[in-house]
């Protein structure tokens, strides 16, 4: 074979056709990414040595960032299982440009919030309890399985792709397991469609069902308060978008177009229609617990906000800002098709369901229930700052790699000729 | 939603609100009994752990019409506990009879799942491992573990005083179900020098409490969420039964 | 790098043949780890200790005809003596009785110093665990079994009445505890059984068995 | 065969299934769970015996009856004993005591101080050899002063005795409620010690005292209130307070007179006005004269000094004139400095009430007989005022001692302008302190002599002053001393012996069995409380009202400053003698300490007036000290009054309480009581700005 050494030298194990950059100026940037990760492993450390007192939670915030992060990402990672139950079983085909993409990110997000729990409960050792131990009528249990069982099929999902690689793929075997594994896509395509709907559910529910919470205390349908299904459908609003998003800060990062614009545009189509859904849903829950819900535990909607950081502002931004508006905006096709609307609409989906679960999370614990109770109020410190960024660059160095080893994009080397 | 058992015996407790003059003996002995460590800087309420926390209530209104009241709250050990069917991990149930919600540390994980659902804050997490000034350690009573950092932990109406009173009653030979009032009382329930608390089995007629809790200033915090408590109060000022519960403006508290 | 990358894809080409043993390494990796985990590993884990003096309840039971309860004794308010002390020993050993060179070794190091025994405990719980003896009594299990007090104490407590010493006391070197210490499933063979329910009063809700 | 890479994988393989068929990694993950139960660094329980031992505590101010529970003689709980006729539940001191064997603050050693100031250990016979030196050279002419801060103990007659085998007589308790009362009382013509029957009062209006939280035997009179309020029920016993803070008595009283603070008198004298013209009268022979006293405190009068609320003082009233055993409690809001003025008042109070020498009224107690021949008895030594001998040697109107004794007191904390009070004992060369912490004053002493804790010792507690009733009881040690400290009794005579003095008793133990004797008790058979009660009272008869001191003392100038000042006293942050024990520290509330800060309560009017908002940091100023603090605000506090949480503040002890919060002591400022001379700080005021 060969070699043009103008390539770089790692060249030979670059996806077919497509050209990276140089290794130094790659390996700055993960080296960049590396100190990002080492602040969060201290972080890490501290918090499993010392214990969580080291963060900024406290007996009022048993949930803050983290939770708020996790719930965050594994909505914005939904995108992998609904772009992977349209591109298998509704078998839209053009999907499969973006699908890796997807697969990867809802890899992230999972693997990422898992990563995170691990620090965020008291005894990370005995975190097995929730499979061995499990409380059947907990809704935590159903997200730990679930989550855990959805992870490992993103796992599935995402080992084919990186036996895909040039070099490995060329043994036979491994060709011949990648082959078999694209096979049986569309059957944990299905499972994790599956799987992914019930956990996302099972995240809403775990606050519907807190009915000593009235901030968050839902009523539902069968076992499932309402949050269950707004969860589902605002992640499934949300994820679709935020892939793309995550596509687009590759393009300028790499100054390639790696997916075409079609592709793009039919994801927002996608995440629009199913955000309509959503803000339908999620307004009429909004009046039935201001008018139902709140009175009848004696509260007033007045009371349930406080001040400017858990001002109604925020429920006005997740509902109109960040809900209604991007919604129109991604459903109508001369807005959607507008670039600079398109991404507007879709950073301002990814914030207003980011926006949710923040106040499902930190505003429901900060409302106070008792009426001689104070409102407190949470920010979290370096350790939990520290901890999610490690997360952020763990992504960051996910993908770095899988872009420049992986063919991530089949439509890379068309468009960038 | 999961079921809830009765039980044939109920603790419970009635505070007279009336009586409480808020001198934190009850928090103090708590923490004795309990082996609850000390903490240097106990400023922050929101980390200080003490499963007995008295509250102060006021009426509101400005000098001179001002009254203030203090309310001790432990567990409620609800009849329909918010935290127990929330735990992943089955560390917390409420399926003894005396209906005590418990809670078993070395099988708690930590998630604080239960925390987020109680309304009162009665559960309380530890954040770090519990450390006693040097030698202190050896007042800790031999009834009650000591909890390791993540694990969370609340109060349980002194359980191990009950276990106690049914022995003794074993070995004298009484029925171990059938104990009197007074045979087993919590620690704050007898450190308060006021009696603002009384407890006993409120099911049992022969018990005071059972009277108390009927009284028609009787009330319990959060009422119409339906957490069913197992912990009453009792004041004759209107006003603190109206803090006991949220009122919309026009409704009428009642008593 | 390359070339090796080349080299072991090369030899893929020829399977089986060339990086041989067929399903031989799988085997053997099997085996030895079997071997490992069942029978290796079991024993690692634990250190053995003996008992300061090797004690014969068999001689206390049939020749001095006592039961388990003049030693092990429960006090008055319902709480459990376990193990005696030198003192309750002094009892009758103040001298030597015997011909026992431990019994005599008992009275020199213990009773005349005043010492006390660090006997090994096989069954000790965690503080997490409350345990009654008062609630697990003769009356209470013999309303349908047959037990002999021996018996009774023997459903958990290793049945040392005919023994002339004690056995080994196996300590887990991770959580401190003895091999034998009794675990949740075997508490949960009677507080589990709801035949018992209604008869014993027992439960199996959690706080009775966890402080 | 060489093993290649791919015959490794496979060998892996095989390892890896065979492992997870063995219980290897279940096990391990079992182990590990159950090492995380029982961390080696986490405490362990250890099982024993339980016993009990019934005694008294020492340490809480309120004289609590308690019983201790050991555990194969470990002490683990000190737990309420309800047959003790003190006890009946815990005070949140006496409930931390066992804790606070082990504070870290805890003296361990005999400790002398070196020339740089230093503290090294000392053996106790070098201590003692220090100690007969040192007092060597204060033989003679009151140059030995002794200061104590027991006012129940029979081991002051040892220290007073010894002091007067030396020649002096500058002894001196710790200022409470005692002293004031006690002069009110002998101006009244009283004999013995003035005795409040709550027990059986059916009205209990207590001014300033804070009956329910520091003043008198506490949880005896919580107790009482107890009894009285029936769970939910209408009260038998009705309760009113009056003072400037709705602190803890206030809380739970039925009637709240919020008052200036320092005007208790004037509000009694306006109840008496109001009283007299209802018809009430006294047998005393000076009558008159109180009832024309009386008539120039009419409720307008009283309304414009005390800020009380004319209606609600009449129907105080007349809940007074109604109720058949009313009982009035007169006394300091902080339990000190209140001078003889207010007591007066509320005794003449209780005369028109008929309730001298009554059922649920004033009792007069039989003082027990002296068993050091050579002490002071209590009497005479609740005459001596140590803040204003103080004061003299501070201008050096008197000569400044040669040597000074502490017995459990912390003046240099606890005294009314404590700056100026450590300033003054600069003075003294040689100073000594018997303390079981080393707290502010032990660390301004040449000596410091570690005594064993309440727990640890035999002592007693002869009826703190405020009962009702004769009430001896013993302290018996629940253990022995954890470290290497001694009786204080029992180093005082044999300090006394080398000195060539013989106090008449062998052993401390010696004096406390001739003092209960003394009081009639026999402890010779185990007792659930090792207490003694008797219902001997000495006869009240011509009591005189004393208007002609009244009318002097009462002439309280209103302080020159924006607001006044009112210290508040609560048990939970201890004594001057403990600081703020571990446990406490929870206790304390939020708005009360951040962190090292201090928060003073004032009114939403007042902050208006000084233009303040809640958590605003201010500076209070006067010429006795300042220091800054934050404002919270609280409706409990009467206009133009900052209230301040007293008991912070500490620059000695542990990490509890050192360095948190202000000592309100630095603001108030001791002044002289016109017609009886006693030392007076309950009216201090102070400048406010914003700081």
């Amino acid at each position: 074979m060969d070699k043009n050494y103008d390539l770089p030298i790692d060249a030979a194990l670059f996806p077919e056709g497509c050209t990276r950059c140089s290794l130094s100026k790659f390996l700055v940037w993960i080296t960049i990414v590396m100190a990002v990760f080492g602040w969060g492993l201290y972080a890490a450390y501290r918090v499993l040595a010392e214990g969580l007192g080291v963060t900024g939670l406290d007996d009022y915030f048993g949930f803050g960032l983290w939770i708020t992060f996790d719930l965050a990402v594994i909505a914005l990672g939904a995108g992998a299982f609904f772009t992977g139950l349209l591109r298998y079983i509704l078998n839209i085909d053009p999907l499969k440009n973006i699908i890796n993409l997807t697969v990867i990110v809802g890899f992230l997000c999972y693997s990422g919030a898992m990563l995170v729990l691990v620090l965020d409960v008291g005894q990370p050792l005995r975190a097995w309890f929730g499979y061995w131990h499990a409380n059947v009528h907990s809704m935590l249990t159903e997200v730990i399985f679930c989550i855990t069982c959805y992870c490992l099929v993103l796992v599935i999902e995402y080992v084919p792709l990186i036996l895909e690689q040039k070099q490995l793929n060329r043994n036979k075997l491994v060709h011949a397991i990648a082959h078999n594994f694209h096979l049986m896509m569309p059957l944990f395509a299905g499972i994790g469609a599956f799987l992914s709907t019930f956990h996302q559910g099972s995240l809403g529910g775990m606050y519907g069902v807190l009915f000593a919470r009235p901030y968050i205390a839902r009523d539902g349908f069968f076992i499932w308060p309402w949050t269950f299904f707004l969860y589902v459908l605002s992640a499934v609003g949300s994820g679709p978008v935020f892939t793309v998003l995550v596509c687009t800060i590759m393009e300028k990062m790499t100054g390639k177009q790696l997916v075409s614009w079609e592709i793009k545009s039919l994801m927002g189509k996608i995440a629009g229609t199913m955000l309509t859904v959503y803000m339908v849903f999620k307004l009429a829950d909004t009046w039935a617990w201001a008018n139902d819900i709140l009175p009848r535990s004696g509260l007033t909607f007045d009371q349930v906000f406080y001040g400017w950081i858990y001002g109604k502002w925020l429920l006005w931004a997740e509902l109109f800002a960040c809900g209604v508006l991007p919604a129109i905006l991604l459903i109508i096709p001369s807005t959607r098709n507008n670039r600079t609307l398109f991404y507007t609409a879709a950073i301002l989906d990814c914030i207003g369901v980011t926006i949710n679960r923040y106040v499902m999370t930190v505003q429901a614990l900060a409302a106070p229930v008792m009426p001689f109770d104070t409102w407190e109020t949470y920010a979290p410190n370096w350790a939990e700052w520290g901890a999610s960024a490690m997360i952020m660059a763990y992504a960051a160095l996910i993908l770095s790699l899988s872009y420049r080893y992986l063919p991530v994009f089949p439509q890379e080397v068309k468009l960038n000729k | 939603m999961s079921s809830f058992k009765e039980f044939k015996i109920k603790w419970g407790m009635a505070i007279d609100l009336d009586k409480c003059t808020g001198c934190g003996a009850c928090m103090v002995a708590c923490q004795a009994e309990n082996n609850i460590a000390p903490q240097p800087d106990a400023s922050n309420k929101l980390k200080s752990l003490n499963w007995l926390v008295v509250y102060e209530l006021t009426n509101g209104k400005s000098f001179p019409e001002h009254e203030v009241a203090y309310l001790p709250r432990p567990c409620m050990q609800c009849g329909k506990p918010s935290c127990v069917s929330v735990c992943p991990v089955i560390a917390t149930d409420k399926n003894e009879e005396g209906g005590i919600v418990s809670q078993v540390y070395p099988r708690c994980i930590g998630c604080r799942y239960c925390m987020a659902s109680c309304p009162y804050h009665a559960r309380y997490f530890n954040w770090f491992d519990p450390t006693w000034p040097e030698g202190m350690d050896k007042t800790l009573t031999p009834d009650v573990s000591v909890r390791p950092r993540g694990v969370v932990e609340k109060c349980s109406f002194c359980h191990h005083r009950f276990m106690q009173a049914k022995d003794k009653a074993r070995v004298e030979g009484r029925d171990p179900n059938a104990l009197n009032d007074g045979d087993y009382i919590t620690s704050c329930t007898e450190a308060c020098p006021n009696g603002a608390i009384v407890f006993g089995d409120v099911n049992n007629p022969a018990h005071k409490v059972h009277e108390l809790v009927k009284s028609k200033y009787a009330f319990r915090l959060l009422e119409r969420l339906g957490t069913d408590p197992q912990v009453y109060y009792l004041s004759r000022r209107e006003w603190v039964r109206r803090l006991g519960d949220n009122y919309l403006e026009n409704e009428k508290v009642k008593g | 790098m390359e070339d090796r990358q080349l080299n072991s894809s090369g030899c893929a080409k020829d399977g089986g043949k060339c990086c041989g043993g067929g399903i031989t390494p799988f085997l053997v990796g099997l085996v030895v780890s079997l071997i490992f985990g069942w029978w290796v590993f079991p024993d690692m884990i634990y250190s053995k200790k003996e008992q300061p003096i090797r004690f014969s309840h068999k001689v206390h039971m049939e020749s001095a005809g006592m039961e388990c309860k003049q030693c092990h004794v429960l006090r008055e308010d319902g709480t459990f003596a376990g193990l005696p002390s030198t003192a309750s020993c002094a009892d009758c050993h103040s001298d030597v009785l015997g011909s026992d060179p431990e019994e005599a070794r008992f009275v020199n190091e213990y009773v005349k110093t005043g010492k006390e025994v660090k006997w090994l405990v096989y069954q000790i719980q965690p503080d997490n665990v409350f345990f009654s003896h008062a609630a697990h009594s003769l009356d209470g299990c013999n309303q349908c079994h047959d037990f002999k007090e021996s018996e009774l104490c023997a459903q958990c407590h290793p049945d040392v009445a005919n023994s002339d010493s004690a056995p080994t006391h196996f300590e887990n070197k991770l959580t401190g505890y003895s091999k034998q210490t009794m675990k949740m499933w075997q508490c949960e063979r009677c507080h589990a059984n709801e035949n018992h329910y209604g008869v014993t009063n027992s439960s199996n809700a959690c706080f009775v068995c966890h402080k | 065969m060489a093993l290649d890479r791919r015959g490794f994988l496979k060998f892996i393989g095989g390892a890896t299934a065979g492992i997870l068929a063995t219980p290897v990694v279940w096990k391990s993950l079992d182990d590990v769970s159950i090492w995380t139960q029982n961390w080696s660094w986490i405490p362990r329980n250890i099982d024993g015996a339980n016993s009990y031992v019934p005694t008294v505590s020492k340490l809480c101010p309120s004289a609590v009856g308690v019983k201790v529970r050991l555990v194969d003689g470990r002490p683990v709980r000190v737990l309420t004993n309800n047959d003790h006729p003190l006890g009946g539940g815990l005070s949140s001191i006496a409930a931390a005591e066992v804790q606070l064997l082990y504070s870290p603050s805890r003296m361990k050693r005999p400790l002398k101080r070196t020339a740089d100031g230093a503290y090294v250990g000392i053996t106790w016979e070098e201590a003692e050899a220090m100690l007969v030196e040192g007092l060597k050279k204060a033989k003679g002419g009151d140059k030995l002063a002794v200061i104590s801060g027991d006012e129940t103990g029979t081991v002051n007659e040892l220290f007073t005795a010894l002091a007067a085998e030396m020649g002096s007589k500058s002894c001196f308790i710790m200022p409470g409620e005692a002293q004031p009362a006690a002069k009110a009382w002998e101006l009244m013509g009283g004999e013995g010690q003035v005795g409040y029957d709550i027990e059986k009062s059916d009205y209990v209006l207590a001014i300033g005292a804070n009956v329910l939280e520091t003043w008198g035997p506490v949880i005896r009179n919580r107790h009482a209130f107890r009894v009285g309020r029936p769970h939910g029920e209408a009260p038998a016993v009705r309760f009113a307070y009056a003072g400037p803070v709705q602190n803890n008595t206030a809380a739970t009283a039925d009637v709240w007179l919020a008052i200036r603070p320092g005007t208790e008198a004037v509000l009694a004298l306006g109840l008496a006005n109001l009283l007299i013209k209802a018809g009430a009268t006294s047998p005393a022979a000076d009558f008159a004269d109180f009832k024309a006293l009386a008539a120039k405190f009419t409720p307008e009068q009283v309304a414009a000094q005390t800020g009380v609320d004319a209606k609600r003082l009449a129907a105080v009233a007349q809940e007074l004139a109604k109720a058949k055993r009313p009982l009035v409690i007169a006394g300091s809001e902080f339990g000190q400095g209140g001078g003889a003025a207010p007591v007066l008042a509320g005794l003449a109070l209780n005369a028109l009430l008929g309730s001298m020498n009554r059922e649920g009224g004033i009792r007069a107690l039989p003082y027990a007989r002296k068993v050091v021949p050579a002490a002071m008895d209590r009497k005479a030594l609740l005459q001596n005022d140590l803040v204003a001998w103080l004061g003299k040697v501070a201008s050096g109107k008197s000569a400044a001692p040669q040597a000074v004794v502490f017995y459990e007191a912390n003046p240099v904390y606890a005294l009314p302008q404590a700056d100026a009070m450590k300033a003054t004992l600069t003075k003294v060369p040689f100073k000594v302190a018997f303390t079981s912490f080393l707290d502010e004053t032990a660390m301004a002493c040449d000596l410091v002599l570690p005594v064993p804790m309440g727990l640890e010792r035999f002592d007693d507690v002869d009826t703190p002053y405020g009962c009702g009733q004769v009430v001896y009881a013993l302290a018996v040690p629940a253990l022995a001393p954890l470290v290497d400290a001694r009786p204080a009794g029992d180093v005082v005579i044999g300090v006394a012996k080398k000195l060539g003095a013989d106090l008449g008793v062998a052993t401390f133990a010696d004096a406390l069995k001739a003092k209960a004797e003394a009081r009639g008790a026999s402890f010779t058979e185990p007792s659930a409380t090792n207490a003694h009660v008797s219902n001997a009272v000495l006869p009240v008869n011509g009591i005189a009202l004393r208007a002609d001191v009244l009318s002097k003392a009462i002439d309280v100038k209103a302080p020159a400053f924006p607001v006044a000042l009112a210290p508040v006293a609560k048990l939970n942050v201890g004594t001057s003698k403990t600081a703020t024990p571990p446990f406490n520290t929870k206790t304390v509330r939020r708005w009360e300490i951040q962190g090292k800060e201090l928060y003073v309560l004032m009114n939403g009017a007042t902050a208006a007036k000084l233009g303040l908002r809640m958590h605003d940091r201010i500076e209070l100023s006067n010429p006795a000290g300042k220091f800054t603090a934050r404002v919270n605000l609280f409706e409990g506090v009467i206009n133009d009054t900052v209230a301040v949480p007293a008991g912070h503040g500490h620059t000695a002890f542990d990490e509890f309480s050192k360095g948190k919060g202000e000592n309100v002591m630095r603001l108030l400022a001791a002044g002289a009581e016109p017609g009886t001379g006693l030392s007076v700080w309950t009216s201090a005021g102070a400048n406010i700005a914003k700081a």
